[in-house]
């Protein structure tokens, strides 16, 4: 593994050592210059540990529903699940995008490849609004981090369990939209290497990984969904008016 | 090992082992210590007799050999560990189910614990009369010399839990939920376990020897973790049911009711210092000296929690350098000449500030009805969150307002 | 002899002219090992300040110097920065740093530019942890020791409650947790893909194993700690209830998720030692290693049992007892794989040469040192007794003796193993022997008197103790003057030698594995001249003479 | 070259729609199914889903170190779901303890 002959896609100025052994045969030397397997690993290797994240925080809410299933079955139904739903889409879109934008750069048509990363960024854009949109709702019925209703001991205390589903709704779907705002950022410097022909169909390393963060922003979205969303869905939460 | 008691001693009973399951423990204690030395000897032994034996004078370097395997050798010093291994995961399961396992209720008593910053409080279930004892308490602190010598041992007072010999008794232990977590460790007892706000946790003991012996916390609680120790007296039987069956404080007499006592009691003390005007963790008691920010933070916030028939102070009463000349006034003990601004202040706190027939609060000294309220509240403020005493009696409260106003 | 790596690097940004600039930016893998070292060091010695006060404030019972206040943040101060900033990237962020690419034959790590990144992240970390030392008042010209007073563990609800720099310590926490996770990252990258040709897993020296199987401790259970750290900054600052009890929030899950990451976190420390270990006395027994596999694979088998073993130290939080059985069930399980990495290091000894220089000193002492640390490991691993010996002195004294005496012995091991490889030169045996032989009487007498006490109920973090305690801390407090004196005469003889230390070869020791064939002493800006092929074992001796020879390109020629 | 283009992004194509069905599955069915197995019904779907992105969209097929390690980590979050659940489903107190019983 080591000594994988160099990838068509490697950097052009870098010539890799030989080592030679005892019977004289050559052996190509692996370097860290224009490693394209190297620079995939170790990006796959970062998302493991925001998969260790997102696990953790997914422990912790489990934890609780556990706890307290009824209370997160009636707050889960007061979340919008149309809004919910439809950013879902949007996501699901970006990702296509995303994908498609990496396949154009790979085959030679940058021009393609950048508007499928515009297109992406504007999902994303599209995101974050419908998520303005929900976060202000929510927070006009009275229910926000350091609003009454989800601090503990006054007469619009929530129970419990509903408490700690907004909470973790608020920390899980907020950290999830900073790593959708990290992505936009990430986007606008992938077009500047694009536009200073530093990222190249031949040397794309950079555009595989930012397509591969998205698609892990987009994977956590997958549980975060239906998680939050759709488990109080149906007549599960006892008639209680879905959505608003 | 056994050590000899230090008879300074301000607490005893570490040594000693007096509950049935102690011995379990120190068993299961001793035999993990003799299979340590064995398997520690099986290491450091062969390394230092190697470390003499081919010691570079004393070794040729034709004699070096490379042994890399030893199948038979391999597999010894892999099972023979995992088989000790068993053995202490065998003796430390088998003690736990006996520390853990609950003794019938029906067939023991149950002492309801609360650990709470610095405090240990029992309460037992109603005696025949239906009277139901509430004990328990904080230390007092030694107090030392400048030199760093004790000079007054730190007491329990007379609260404790009292259990009679030979009997099953279960803990069942909580913190309030405001507070943190403790640890309910008797040493002599072999036993411990976390007190979790907002959680039940329990454990249990058949004490075997009469007498006293300490309890610490050894769960991490803040400033004055390390001085919040208990006792468990373990009485005879007939003593102990004597006691219970009364309506007697503590089976050596009564609390003293004493506003200083009560303040001792409750654990006041750890964060107010009620004889100097040092500001531990809440204000000073000595006197009733408000600080300058806290009187701004009043003036423009209001202030709703203290129960006075008015109800609620309003906010905004005064502004500005008005609002700032008051507070100098008032943290100033309201002496001196009284600011014009004060009329704003003198209609519900009377003219000369020092309260209203319970209308509102004497802004220079402790009435029952603001000392209540705190109680039972608790009070945050400037300073910090003072928490809760709701199980402080009225009784009590009168007797502390007595004494924190009879002194001055 | 050509330039050495002193003399010139490669910068992350641009070509500064001035010495000072060229060390701030250098990329070079051994440079930046060097100011891992440097840094760690100074703070290291301001946890040892901390530890002292601590000890002189329990010479006797009563208050002596400080306030319990005080005190509290005084080993909450010890246990940060000797858990974030000293020993967790202690050995892999220098040794592994320094030594790991040449032992693999690389000419850097994977990512040298992140590795640049990522000592400035813990630079920042550090500078984030030293704001949280002090409020200044500014209008009454204050300056206030507010340090958090929660214990390195940050349990809920009192770290939340507490009004000291709470929050800004996590943040710190957090930082170094992602520059420890980016070094985990890099490591991992480097040792899969720039090995040398021909040097199979199985191939790489037991050390390149230790921070392999640490990498994957310092990337796969770091997060766990960081989001955790993030959850309870969001409770203070937001109030979102998670370990909150008046909101229904449970402080016991705050431990399961710390220690979730905080127990594999000891095996991070451990493992990179024992690597050390495993380099050290092959070298000094002049044969080849026993066991190679076995030691190799028990290093992978430590670090991925140690994943599941978290609840040792909640054996009294109030879990549920189901899962204490479970947990204490695990636990055994990683003492199998560290004694057979015990017995093969003794048997390596066998029939060997064996020379007693000071690194071998160390590594003998520290097999004392940590059987001890590691058996009343397994003693506090029995649920029965560790409900009694929970948060006592015996626990403290356990994993001093795990993490001083263990890590931090063999940390001191390989300063001298490979202190002429990094500096060219040698230090004074005798004087390193003298100075071993205090910090291990010193040690010994420091910690063994608090087994008895933590056995005879001393509770742990007290700031004030019963009488009946005193003789113990006051032999400890002999201890930690013999230990503290040790130390300064150790370090002095060491640096004393970076200076007027004697030149010496590229391989003083005779040792075999790749760090010690380089060209010159100190080694070149880009390590081997050329790359050699690995078909050969790490540790082959023949009659106590190393096997693998090269020439100047590095063709084998024995 | 070209071909190669076509049948990727036709691949592509694919995969979306078969999320965008499993999308409207997730939507629909607390509508329709018994709503006790809801949430495993979700979870299971949402991995479903999850599985489809991570070999196709982010080319895990055919990765043997990468998918080792991703199997690894999830092999240890699912270790440390499984022993936490454990644990707040054998808690001995749950009734009386005040944050973990199921009503206020
Ligand atoms: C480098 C750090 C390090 C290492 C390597 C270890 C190693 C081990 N530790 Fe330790 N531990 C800590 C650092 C470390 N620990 C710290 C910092 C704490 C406290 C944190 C805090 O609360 O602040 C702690 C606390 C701690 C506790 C909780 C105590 C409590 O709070 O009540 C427990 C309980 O099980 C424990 C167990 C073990 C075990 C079983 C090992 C095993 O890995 C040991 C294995 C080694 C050996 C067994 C010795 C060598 C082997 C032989 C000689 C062969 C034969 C042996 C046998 C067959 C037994 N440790
Ligand atoms: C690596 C970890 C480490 C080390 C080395 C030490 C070293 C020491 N510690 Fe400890 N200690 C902890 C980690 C450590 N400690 C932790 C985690 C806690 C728990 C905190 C808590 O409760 O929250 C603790 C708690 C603790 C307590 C208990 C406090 C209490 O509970 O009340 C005490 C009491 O005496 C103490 C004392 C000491 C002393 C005297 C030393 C001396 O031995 C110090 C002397 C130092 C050395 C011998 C090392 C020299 C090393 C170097 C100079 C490095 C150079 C490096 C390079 C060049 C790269 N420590
Ligand atoms: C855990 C620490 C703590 C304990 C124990 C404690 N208090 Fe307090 N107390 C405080 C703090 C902090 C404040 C200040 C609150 C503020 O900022 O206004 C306070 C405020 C007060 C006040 C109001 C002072 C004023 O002038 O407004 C009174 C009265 C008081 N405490 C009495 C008591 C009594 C009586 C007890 C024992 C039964 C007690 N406290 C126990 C911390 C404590
Ligand atoms: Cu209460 Cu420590
Ligand atoms: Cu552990």
């Amino acid at each position: 593994m080591a000594h994988d002959s160099h990838d068509a896609h490697d950097s052009h100025v870098y010539v890799p050592e030989i080592a030679v052994d005892r019977e004289g045969k050559e052996h190509v030397v692996q370097g860290w210059q224009g490693d394209y397997e190297g620079g995939k690993l170790g990006f796959w290797l970062f998302m493991l540990t925001e998969v260790m994240m997102f696990g953790a925080m997914f422990l912790a809410l489990t934890y609780y529903y556990t706890l307290h299933q009824q209370d997160f079955l009636i707050a889960s139904a007061s979340l919008n699940r149309w809004l919910g739903g439809f950013n879902t889409v949007v996501l699901l879109f970006s990702a296509l995008t995303m994908g498609l934008g990496l396949l154009k750069m790979r085959h030679g048509d940058v021009k393609g490849a950048k508007l499928m990363i515009w297109t992406t960024i504007l999902l994303a854009l599209v995101f974050l609004g419908v998520k303005a949109v929900e976060w202000t709702a929510e927070y006009h019925h009275g229910i926000f981090l350091g609003l009454d209703a989800l601090q503990s001991g006054n007469e619009h205390s929530k129970p419990f369990g509903q408490i700690l589903f907004f909470g973790m709704y608020f920390t899980m779907t907020g950290l999830h939209g900073f790593h959708i705002i990290i992505g936009i950022g990430l986007m606008l410097w992938l077009l500047k290497r694009i536009n200073a022909q530093k990222v190249t169909p031949d040397h794309n390393i950079l555009h595989f990984n930012i397509a591969l963060y998205w698609d892990l922003v987009h994977l956590i979205w997958v549980f975060v969904f239906p998680y939050f969303y759709m488990i109080g869905a149906g007549d599960i939460a006892g008639g209680v008016v879905h959505g608003h | 090992m056994s050590v000899e008691m230090n008879t300074n001693n301000v607490l005893e009973g570490f040594t000693s082992s007096a509950a049935t399951f102690a011995a379990d423990i120190d068993q299961v204690l001793w035999v993990n210590l003799v299979l340590s030395i064995i398997l520690f000897l099986s290491v450091v032994g062969p390394m230092l007799y190697f470390a003499v034996k081919y010691r570079a004078s004393n070794v040729k370097d034709e004699d070096i050999e490379n042994i890399t395997h030893h199948t038979g050798l391999e597999i010894t010093w892999t099972v023979v560990p995992t088989l000790m291994l068993a053995v202490f995961f065998w003796y430390g399961y088998s003690s736990m189910k006996t520390l853990r396992t609950m003794p019938d209720a029906s067939n023991a008593i149950t002492v309801k614990i609360e650990g709470s910053k610095w405090k240990w409080r029992y309460e037992y279930p109603a005696n025949s009369n239906g009277y139901v004892h509430k004990l328990g308490g904080a230390f007092t602190k030694p107090v030392q010399d400048e030199n760093g010598k004790v000079i007054v041992k730190g007491t329990m007072d007379k609260s404790a839990l009292y259990v009679p010999v030979g009997t099953n008794v279960i803990l069942e232990m909580t913190a309030p939920l405001g507070d943190v977590l403790h640890s309910f460790y008797i040493p002599a007892f072999r036993m411990k376990e976390d007190v979790v706000p907002g959680r039940i946790t329990k454990q249990w003991f058949k004490a075997d020897k009469v007498g006293e012996f300490d309890v610490e916390c050894a769960e991490y609680c803040g400033t004055d973790h390390s001085y919040m120790y208990s006792r468990v007296v373990v009485l005879p039987k007939a003593e102990y049911e004597a006691w219970f069956n009364s309506n007697a404080d503590t089976p050596k007499g009564n609390y003293a009711k004493g506003g200083d006592a009560v303040l001792q009691r409750h654990g006041c003390k750890t964060c107010h210092s009620v004889t100097t005007d040092k500001e531990l963790i809440g204000p000073s008691l000595k006197a009733r000296i408000l600080t300058k920010e806290q009187v701004l933070d009043v003036i423009k916030n209001g202030q709703a929690k203290l129960g006075y028939d008015m109800g609620a102070m309003p906010a905004g009463l005064a502004t500005g350098a008005d609002a700032q000349e008051i507070a100098a006034y008032v943290a100033g003990g309201l002496k001196g000449k009284q600011p014009a601004s004060f009329a704003a202040c003198s209609s519900c706190h009377g003219e000369d500030g020092k309260g209203n027939f319970g209308v509102a609060p004497s802004l220079v000294s402790y009435d029952a009805t603001l000392l209540r309220n705190v109680l039972k509240h608790g009070k945050k403020g400037m300073i910090g969150t003072m928490p809760p005493f709701p199980y402080v009696s009225d009784e009590e409260v009168s007797a502390i307002a007595e004494y924190l106003n009879g002194t001055k | 002899m050509g330039k050495s790596y002193f003399d010139e690097t490669h910068c992350a940004i641009g070509h500064p002219k001035s010495t000072f600039m060229q060390w701030m930016l250098t990329v070079d893998h051994k440079r930046i090992g060097i100011m891992y070292a440097v840094v760690m060091f100074t703070f290291f010695f301001v946890a040892v300040a901390a530890a002292l006060t601590m000890r002189f404030e329990l010479f006797s019972p009563g208050q002596q110097y400080i306030e319990a206040q005080t005190f509290n943040q005084a080993f909450t101060l010890h246990g940060v920065i000797m858990i974030f900033m000293f020993i967790i990237p202690g050995i892999p962020a220098v040794f592994g740093n320094i030594v790991m690419p040449l032992m693999i034959g690389a000419k850097d790590v994977s990512f040298p530019r992140l590795n640049w990144f990522t000592f400035w992240l813990y630079i920042f970390g550090c500078i984030v942890a030293l704001t949280s030392l002090f409020n200044f008042n500014i209008s009454e010209g204050e300056v206030l020791f507010k340090f958090a007073d929660t214990g390195w563990t940050f349990y809920a609800p009192y770290s939340l409650n507490t009004d000291t720099n709470v929050i800004t310590t996590l943040v710190a926490g957090f930082i170094l947790g992602m520059a420890s996770i980016l070094t985990g990252l890099n490591f991992l990258v480097t040792i899969h893909r720039l090995r040398a040709p021909g040097m199979e897993f199985f191939k790489m020296p037991l050390f390149v194993w230790g921070i392999y199987a640490t990498a994957w401790i310092q990337l796969l259970a770091t997060p766990v700690v960081g989001i955790t750290l993030v959850l309870a900054i969001l409770e203070k600052y937001f109030g979102i209830g998670i370990f909150d009890p008046s909101k229904g929030g449970d402080p016991v899950l705050f431990q399961h998720l710390f220690w979730i990451y905080s127990h594999p976190a000891v095996y991070l420390m451990i493992l990179p030692a024992f690597g050390i270990m495993s380099e050290i006395i092959p070298a000094f027994s002049r044969r080849e290693i026993f066991g190679y596999r076995t030691i190799a694979l028990s290093s992978a088998s430590i670090a991925g049992i140690g994943y599941l073993v978290w609840g040792h130290h909640l054996y009294t939080s109030g879990m549920s007892d189901t899962a204490k059985v479970i947990f204490s069930f695990l636990t055994f399980f990683v003492a199998i794989p560290t004694g057979i990495k015990f017995y093969d290091w003794i048997a390596t000894m066998y029939k060997g040469k064996i020379i007693l220089a000071t690194p071998m000193l160390w590594a003998l002492g520290t097999i004392i040192t940590f059987a001890v640390g590691g058996l009343t490991g397994v003693t506090i691993a029995m649920v029965g007794a560790d409900i009694h010996l929970q948060d006592t002195y015996y626990t403290i004294a356990h994993f001093h003796y795990a993490m001083l005496g263990g890590v931090v012995f063999l940390l001191f091991a390989g300063m001298h193993y490979w202190f002429p490889l990094v500096f060219g030169k040698m230090y004074n045996e005798t004087h390193a022997k003298i100075a071993f032989a205090l910090n291990f009487i010193g040690f010994n007498v420091l910690w063994f008197p608090m087994f008895i006490a933590g056995y005879m109920g001393m509770p742990r973090r007290y700031f004030d103790y019963l009488p009946e305690f005193q003789i113990y801390h006051q032999i400890s407090f002999i201890g930690a003057l013999i230990f503290v004196t040790g130390l300064i005469y150790m370090f002095t003889v060491l640096i004393r030698a970076t200076k007027n230390g004697k030149p010496c070869g590229p391989n003083p020791w005779n040792a075999t594995t790749l760090e010690w064939h380089l060209p010159s002493s100190p080694p070149p800006l880009e390590n081997h001249t050329k790359v050699p092929y690995v078909d050969f074992r790490p540790y082959e001796y023949h009659h106590g003479q190393p096997v693998v020879k090269f020439d100047e390109n590095m063709r084998r020629i024995d | 070259m070209v071909t190669s283009y076509l049948i990727e992004k036709v691949g592509y194509y694919k995969v979306l729609i078969g999320l965008l069905l499993l999308t409207v599955v997730t939507f629909s069915l607390p509508e329709v199914v018994v709503s006790k197995y809801t949430f495993s019904a979700q979870m299971f779907i949402a991995t479903v889903k999850a599985w489809l992105i991570l070999m196709y969209y982010m080319h895990l097929k055919g990765e043997k170190t990468i998918g080792w390690s991703v199997l690894f980590s999830l092999l240890i979050v699912a270790f440390f779901f499984s022993i936490v659940m454990i644990d707040v489903n054998n808690f001995q107190y749950t009734d009386v303890s005040h944050i973990t019983s199921p009503t206020k």
